[in-house]
């Protein structure tokens, strides 16, 4: 157990009833969720839950937004206290770019499925990849459209059946191989049924600084979660096999770790974090790209279901400090910063003239 | 191409013409034919001359023909004029059709080896050896083509009597500090001047003089002018996505942003610029930008009208301001992206699947183009729902003289945004609650640091609380608020510009790139057929009472736009169905900007039917 | 939710109501009700009594409340009615409220524990220990959920006095073949008809007693209908993307599709189904297919139109033949998916920028769902463009009562495309010629072997030729004759269905789901108010004839619609503006089905103030 | 040479007037270009021309179909006996996908432009590659948008400049990379500088059945051809680096190859053509889809143009198949075949009654 490197000061145990600052988990919830009884998504929202009270992040500095699905609903179902945008199906990209333009003070979260972010929005999903604007790119996996009551999306494995019997005969979409591809610095894989590794890569991402994807396998108790279904409770248990044990060590704590060395990746996060891996099968370097690459194809390829933080580049420069804006947010600026004085026009005018 | 040069004026060689005329230069897009045309336009502007220029251009990026007219007018007309008066025939592709298509009497001014005279001997012919005097200036065969251009500014100017001195000022400015580019064109031009004066015998009526007409006046497109207005209505999140005739738009305000909103001291900007990967993107960035209280904007054409639909009718249904230009061009869909076109004004304005509509403004000079670019912004942030600007090719892409811009005295207006503050005053937050009863609600930014701040916005029903609902009332409450807020709108939006002729019985009713045109026509129906007419220049969509008492005051009112289907005559009709018999219709759709004798010709056809 | 169950009628106790009620049954949405709804329907069905069932379900997957609503009609009205006479109240949530928005005098069903009782004391209660119940029918605690379901349905027979026999041959169909399950409802029907035998004693006037009206008759919901419809008129190459309440069109489709279209000796199928990744996709997949030949379609509601815009635009420009079904739900934006509306009619069939608009077929019952599936793959092919069946949620996912679908006699019409052969013997072809002068050209599909026959589709400008083109003229040409072949389309499309009564002084016009409204409105304005009515029912845009002379020939003409912005009045006020003040408004748009009373008010408070 | 691997039956050498349909060159040309004089556009028309003509494909059999964009232009410059559909931006995928479904007899070719692929028709790129339409898909990249005059496109390289100086901060997208990882089956790069490799590269991907995907670097002479720019025929031509020598006999010629054992990776197509890869700098496998992964990814680590057959595989199903068609096009299919008889209505009506 790799929490057992913040252990040895003692902040592990049970969780403390208020953050450091001063909040309760309460203050992180949000509205009752409406989704089926046993739904993954609920689990994974228990986990950003966690993750943001643990952080001891502002809520109202969060922006949380979706698509359209039922993964695109459960930012109803966390921080209430913080701003939340359900946008079109496919789309939240798209505004997720445009509200880090327009105030990069925001930590923002958005959670999309697989429908969502692999079918109709793929367009959007690869060109925020490429961007890699600052955010938590959550998408709940199910290899179905859940909310139009189960249709099979480009995340279904091939061979995998509907309760109906009818087989999906397209390969599937790998979403982590993608955003490897498409150079995203965060990616990172893990199940809605694995809390302890989800928190912590939940808690890494939002220490990251650009675009951090998670694809987290979700299972639809409705639609998709019998026997013949690859993306099913029971077949998602078993199959798993995660790379690393993972530990985050915020960075208002303070590090002691204690283990063997050279059994232990130590990644620093961009806000002081830090994030363990502690081995368990053979050495993986999640900063090597190209590995992380094979090492997602090869998993394929033998049909594991391999979870952890694939791959990770805290050096890539990110969209918006690229474009090296004002200090404070430009949606709060005001009109002696935006509007120029009338000596530009004039000279605007005389070169017109 | 016959139709380009079509229907030449009919001028007679008696007398003098003088300041009213208009010069057409044919050549092959990609040739830089550019420069010269805009020295020649310059060069006449600055002698106090009123004048415009129209680019009629293909689309694609070399080697098809490409038109550039000038109209000179005295009287200060500057919409198009069907009549050519000077060819200027550089394009052997097109030249025979373009010297058929003038009238007799017309002035032809080509390169000798075509041999024009040989198609037409009832039209003046000087024709000009330009590959030997191309060779005089320049021993670069590359360069050649180039400065042919510039020889027949010398052999124009010289024709016409345009001052030497201006033409230099003008070439001058057109290539600012390369002083050894200044020095060849200045030299192309006076080969072709000296050559004409010494070779060419001046034998048509067409002469420019000075004139006190321009001092003070300032030549600029609507997409330049719309780009100034945004930055100065401080534009901040900007996303788009390559379009013609949009682009520049984006690509000129970029150009000023870097100029005068990146802070000199700390190199910081106060805008960010997003190439969107294409339109749907495009206005998902502007209308996050303007959800999280930027002033976004985004800018396209026809098509990306069109792919924006979805989106669009969500910023109506959530309430999210932004500003979307539509700088438009023929449809339908791809149609023909380098002509004109009033043709999305019903889809831009219905735009999204549901009952939706928005407020729509619609600029009908350079001046506005500028001008409400700003209220456009501020409309977006007080009616908190996105707000199309209506331009369009001939309007954002053409050179308009105009007067200079003033610079903006109102401050701006944010709309209602409440802060923490204000928040713990009232003890309360409901977003989408009429607390004013205007239709108008309350919305707060993210990041407001107050317990009570947030709210989930989303495309599906929701309540005043902004919770989601299912509930009947709850959705017809919604929607008849939005209802609501639209009417609030109508006397916030730009009023239509009214000119009432007490004794006219007719009305005419444009809007856009149609104005300069109607101007012109009015002129003409009263001068040549005594038709005396009032004018009423709408403005912006949702409509305001002006309208109303315009039409109800006049016998009949003439609805002039470009396109096909009469589709602000048809609004108005909606608007008021009691008096949809009194609106007739002018439609002017092939493609080429709306000129007066095509809308004189077509009010007295109906007139003499009435 | 109160104004679900709202408004119970104000029956007396006094005397028997027969065959004449309403039942709703409020539960969870997930839990299994539908089935017992089913049977519930289905045996008064069997009954020979006319009977509708509406579901009005959340737009979630489990756990929130859904009504459905039967309506027993010996009369046959089958729209919605206002009115709860027999309320099942199964889901705690909703019970108080449901319960509390019973008129005095209405049934009240439902779980003892619930007390609904003290909730009310002027509602008819009968109480049952659903749980004890329950567990009489099973040891096993996962199927008592379900099971309670049926053992309402015997509480309900018992009542009313349903025939057993008749709910059993409906469980035998609803379960077919599975004799484990059958046994298994069969019993908890028992268990709940004996036990509401012996415990309840009948305190309330509702009966059904055996009729003659259904014989024959199926009950089939739209969008089942139309995918019969879409099989049977040749469908062959099916795109979709999954969006309620459209989804179900398709997948209907699909079934029937491997049952009757695939070879059963050589296994080959007759159709392609494509799952799109969105709509753009969907309706780009459909527009390639149409192209090359095929009869094509696609599914979608409100969000999938808009983001079909472009695409429909480029299929009315270059005039390419599909068909796209458009389940009308509540926008704008997402709106209520799971709620009825009319709100896209003026939106499709505009769709696109520029000057576009698109044949829109407008089913109104199930029936016609069938019908104008058929005819709208026969006017897409004959005028090569895209063409929308508009249905909606109400009609298309609710159960309908309807006379058997006739088999079509008609052979297809694949419009005008040349063969080899052909172009052989005429000797040329160009594809934008109007030949004909109906303003519709001949096309060749790809893979035609003959060296004229090929021809290149754009988007752009285009002459006869199909050669690309900026010609004014050209453009022109080709808008125009756009034009001319709307035009022609006026006397192909579906006419009005008119019942004209000589004596009114007043007419209705609707469309689609509305209609049913509008028939039991006229009996209740002629019943109730002595007020006579002709009513025309809208069967498709473009209009025709008869829309006109409908209109003249009254004083006030209704337009009937489920809109906000009284769209189809709008359209209808722009195709005869010389009597667009006759044209009067009735609009219901809280995403409930409209039902006939608030026709009736909203015509009897206008005909006040007329 | 791998030419010469088909040179020994005297096949090579002038390419004959009449090809084995009777046709001649003529026969495959299309309208006048209108393109840029210079254009690389041009030059790939030039190439599509040939291989169509030496392959002696029925033209009214092909559908040629683009995009918008200078690119998506070309389609009207070649085969004007074939049907064509210049389609609208970024869409062209979804067209193709309905006119294979129509008419699966129909040969495909697409052409597109970066910025119709890349950028707005990223979505319906990854869709028809997954599904594995049966098409030739031809990308023109030139790394920046020519038809609306020269801005940047998803594919131009991080620090390329435009003419005006402006620098690209934007990581390119690489069209192959993302073709493999989406399991596309036939996935190559050439340079429309080199009319050799690419003629038979088309040649091959005519042959394939399943969606071939070619992203050939055309230089934009008007906007892109300047110092600085990666997309430039001067750039191009200095860093190109074939994988191979390829060498195409088709099905209808008899093959007479004459090389060392070993130095030739021989690819059997679908219609009985063969590839001749004669390798140039050691082994490259085109079949190990892993390796083709690796070889792009080091490439562009290297800042090497790597051209060839990147990856193939020829078992790979292709979507009309799986869906299992009627032999006749749908699109040809009449009544008898399209219109159930009375009886399945009335069975239909029984079951509603
Ligand atoms: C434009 C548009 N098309 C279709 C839909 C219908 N729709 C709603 S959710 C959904 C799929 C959701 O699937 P996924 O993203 O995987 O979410 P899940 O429900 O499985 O969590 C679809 C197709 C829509 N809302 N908007
Ligand atoms: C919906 C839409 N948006 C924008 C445009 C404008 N547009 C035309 S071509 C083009 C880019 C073409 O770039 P690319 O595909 O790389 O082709 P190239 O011209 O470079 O060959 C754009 C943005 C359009 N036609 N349609
Ligand atoms: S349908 Fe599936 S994805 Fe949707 S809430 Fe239910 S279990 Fe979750
Ligand atoms: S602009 Fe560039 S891409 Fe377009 S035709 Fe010219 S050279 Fe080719
Ligand atoms: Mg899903
Ligand atoms: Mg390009």
């Amino acid at each position: 157990m790799v929490d057992s490197v913040t252990a040895t000061k003692g902040t592990a145990g049970p969780t403390p009833a208020t953050n450091r600052i001063g909040l309760t988990l309460a203050d992180y919830k949000g509205s009752p969720s409406t989704l089926c009884d046993g739904c993954g998504h609920d689990a994974i929202t228990s986990q950003i839950i966690k993750a943001f009270f643990e952080l001891g992040v502002e809520p109202h500095m969060v922006a949380k937004l979706s698509g359209i699905g039922c993964s695109s609903k459960t930012p109803a179902y966390f921080l209430n206290r913080a701003h939340g945008f359900n946008s079109t199906h496919g789309r939240m990209p798209s505004i997720a770019t445009g509200v880090g333009m327009a105030n990069s003070q925001l930590i923002q979260i958005g959670v999309s499925g697989d429908g969502d972010s692999a079918s109709i929005g793929m367009g959007q999903l690869v060109h925020i990849l490429r961007r890699n604007i600052p955010m938590v790119y959550v998408v709940e996996n199910n290899g179905v459209y859940g909310l139009t009551k189960g249709q099979f999306s480009a995340t279904a494995d091939l061979g995998s059946k509907l309760k109906s019997g009818v087989m999906n005969d397209l390969p599937p979409i790998d979403l982590c191989g993608l955003a490897v591809e498409l150079g995203c610095a965060f990616v990172a894989r893990s199940f809605a049924g694995d809390p302890k590794q989800l928190v912590s890569l939940l808690k890494a991402a939002i220490s990251h600084k650009g675009t951090a994807f998670l694809d987290v396998i979700s299972p639809c108790v409705t639609f998709n979660n019998h026997d013949g279904s690859t993306k099913s409770y029971k077949y998602a248990k078993e199959a798993e096999t995660p790379l690393h044990e993972i530990g985050y060590v915020p960075f208002f704590e303070q590090i002691a770790v204690d283990y063997e060395p050279g059994s232990v990746t130590e990644v620093k996060m961009h806000d002081g974090s830090h994030v363990f891996l502690k081995k368990l099968h053979g050495d993986y370097d999640p900063t090597d790209r190209l590995n992380a690459h094979t090492t997602i194809f090869k998993a394929n390829q033998d049909k594991q279901f391999l979870t952890g933080l694939l791959y990770i580049d805290e050096k890539k420069p990110d969209f918006t400090s690229q474009l090296n804006l004002t200090d404070q947010p430009l949606a709060l600026l005001k009109e002696d910063s935006l509007r120029p004085p009338k000596e530009a026009l004039d000279e605007i005018m005389q070169s017109l003239m | 191409m016959k139709t380009l040069a079509a229907e030449s004026a009919s001028k007679q060689g008696t007398g003098r013409i003088v300041n009213d005329f208009s010069i057409q230069v044919g050549t092959v897009n990609g040739s830089g034919s550019q420069s010269s045309n805009n020295v020649l336009m310059r060069s006449i502007f600055q002698m106090g001359i009123p004048v415009s220029g129209k680019n009629l251009f293909p689309s694609n990026i070399a080697g098809l023909p490409t038109w550039f007219t000038i109209r000179v007018s005295k009287d200060g007309y500057i919409a198009r004029k069907r009549e050519i008066d000077i060819l200027v025939a550089m394009n052997p592709q097109t030249a025979h059709d373009d010297v058929k298509s003038l009238q007799p009497g017309a002035v032809c001014i080509s390169p000798a080896e075509m041999k024009l005279d040989l198609v037409r001997s009832d039209v003046k012919h000087y024709q000009v050896p330009f590959g030997d005097l191309a060779a005089r200036a320049t021993d670069q065969i590359k360069l050649r083509k180039l400065l042919t251009n510039m020889i027949y500014v010398g052999v124009v100017g010289q024709l016409l009597e345009i001052d030497q001195a201006e033409i230099e000022t003008a070439i001058r400015k057109q290539f600012e500090g390369k002083v050894k580019v200044i020095d060849l064109n200045l030299n192309a031009v006076k080969i072709g001047r000296d050559w004409a004066k010494e070779s060419l015998k001046k034998e048509d009526p067409y002469y420019v003089e000075k004139m006190d007409k321009t001092a003070g006046k300032i030549i600029i497109d609507g997409n330049a002018a719309a780009a100034i207005g945004c930055m100065f209505a401080g534009a901040s999140v900007v996303t788009w996505y390559p379009i013609t005739p949009s682009s520049s738009l984006c690509e000129t305000l970029i150009d000023y942003l870097k100029q005068y909103r990146i802070d000199k001291k700390t190199g910081k900007a106060s805008f960010a610029v997003i190439q969107a990967e294409d339109e749907l993107a495009a206005v998902g960035m502007a209308l996050g930008a303007g959800w999280a209280g930027a002033r976004s904007m985004t800018s396209t054409s026809g098509p990306g009208i069109s792919l924006m639909a979805e989106f669009v009718g969500y910023g109506y249904f959530t309430e999210i301001p932004t500003v979307i230009f539509d700088i438009q061009r023929v449809g339908p869909s791809t149609g023909m992206p380098t002509r004109t076109s009033q043709a999305d004004l019903l889809p831009a304005y219905f735009l999204s699947h549901g009952d939706t509509k928005h407020i729509t403004l619609l600029p009908g000079s350079v001046e506005e183009c500028y001008e409400m670019a700003g209220a456009a912004f501020d409309l977006a942030d007080r009616f908190q729902t996105p707000v199309f600007v209506l331009s369009d090719l001939d309007l954002g892409m053409n050179n308009w003289m105009a007067d200079q811009f003033t610079y903006p005295e109102k401050p701006f207006d944010r709309g209602k945004v409440l802060t923490a503050e204000q928040i713990e005053k009232i003890g309360k937050f409901e977003r989408y609650r009429d607390v004013d009863g205007d239709g108008i609600c309350y919305r707060t930014l993210p990041g407001t640091n107050h317990p009570l701040a947030a709210y989930f916005t989303r495309g599906s029903g929701h309540n005043e609380k902004a919770g989601y609902t299912e509930r009947p009332e709850d959705y017809l409450n919604l929607m008849d608020r939005l209802n609501k807020k639209f009417d609030t709108a109508r006397s916030y939006v730009p009023k239509p510009a009214v000119d009432r002729n007490p004794t006219a019985k007719i009305g005419i009713v444009a809007f856009g790139s149609s104005h300069f045109a109607v101007e012109e026509s009015r002129d003409q129906l009263r001068d040549e057929e005594k038709v005396a007419t009032s004018y009423l220049r709408l403005r912006a969509l949702p409509f305001s009472d002006e309208l109303r008492k315009f039409v109800e005051t006049h016998d009949r009112v003439y609805v002039v736009e470009q396109n096909r289907d009469a589709q602000l005559r048809d609004l108005i009709r909606l608007e008021m169905p009691d008096l949809a018999m009194k609106l007739m219709s002018v439609k002017h759709y092939n493609g080429l900007p709306i000129d007066a004798r095509f809308v004189t010709d077509a009010i007295l056809e109906q007139e003499r039917k009435a």
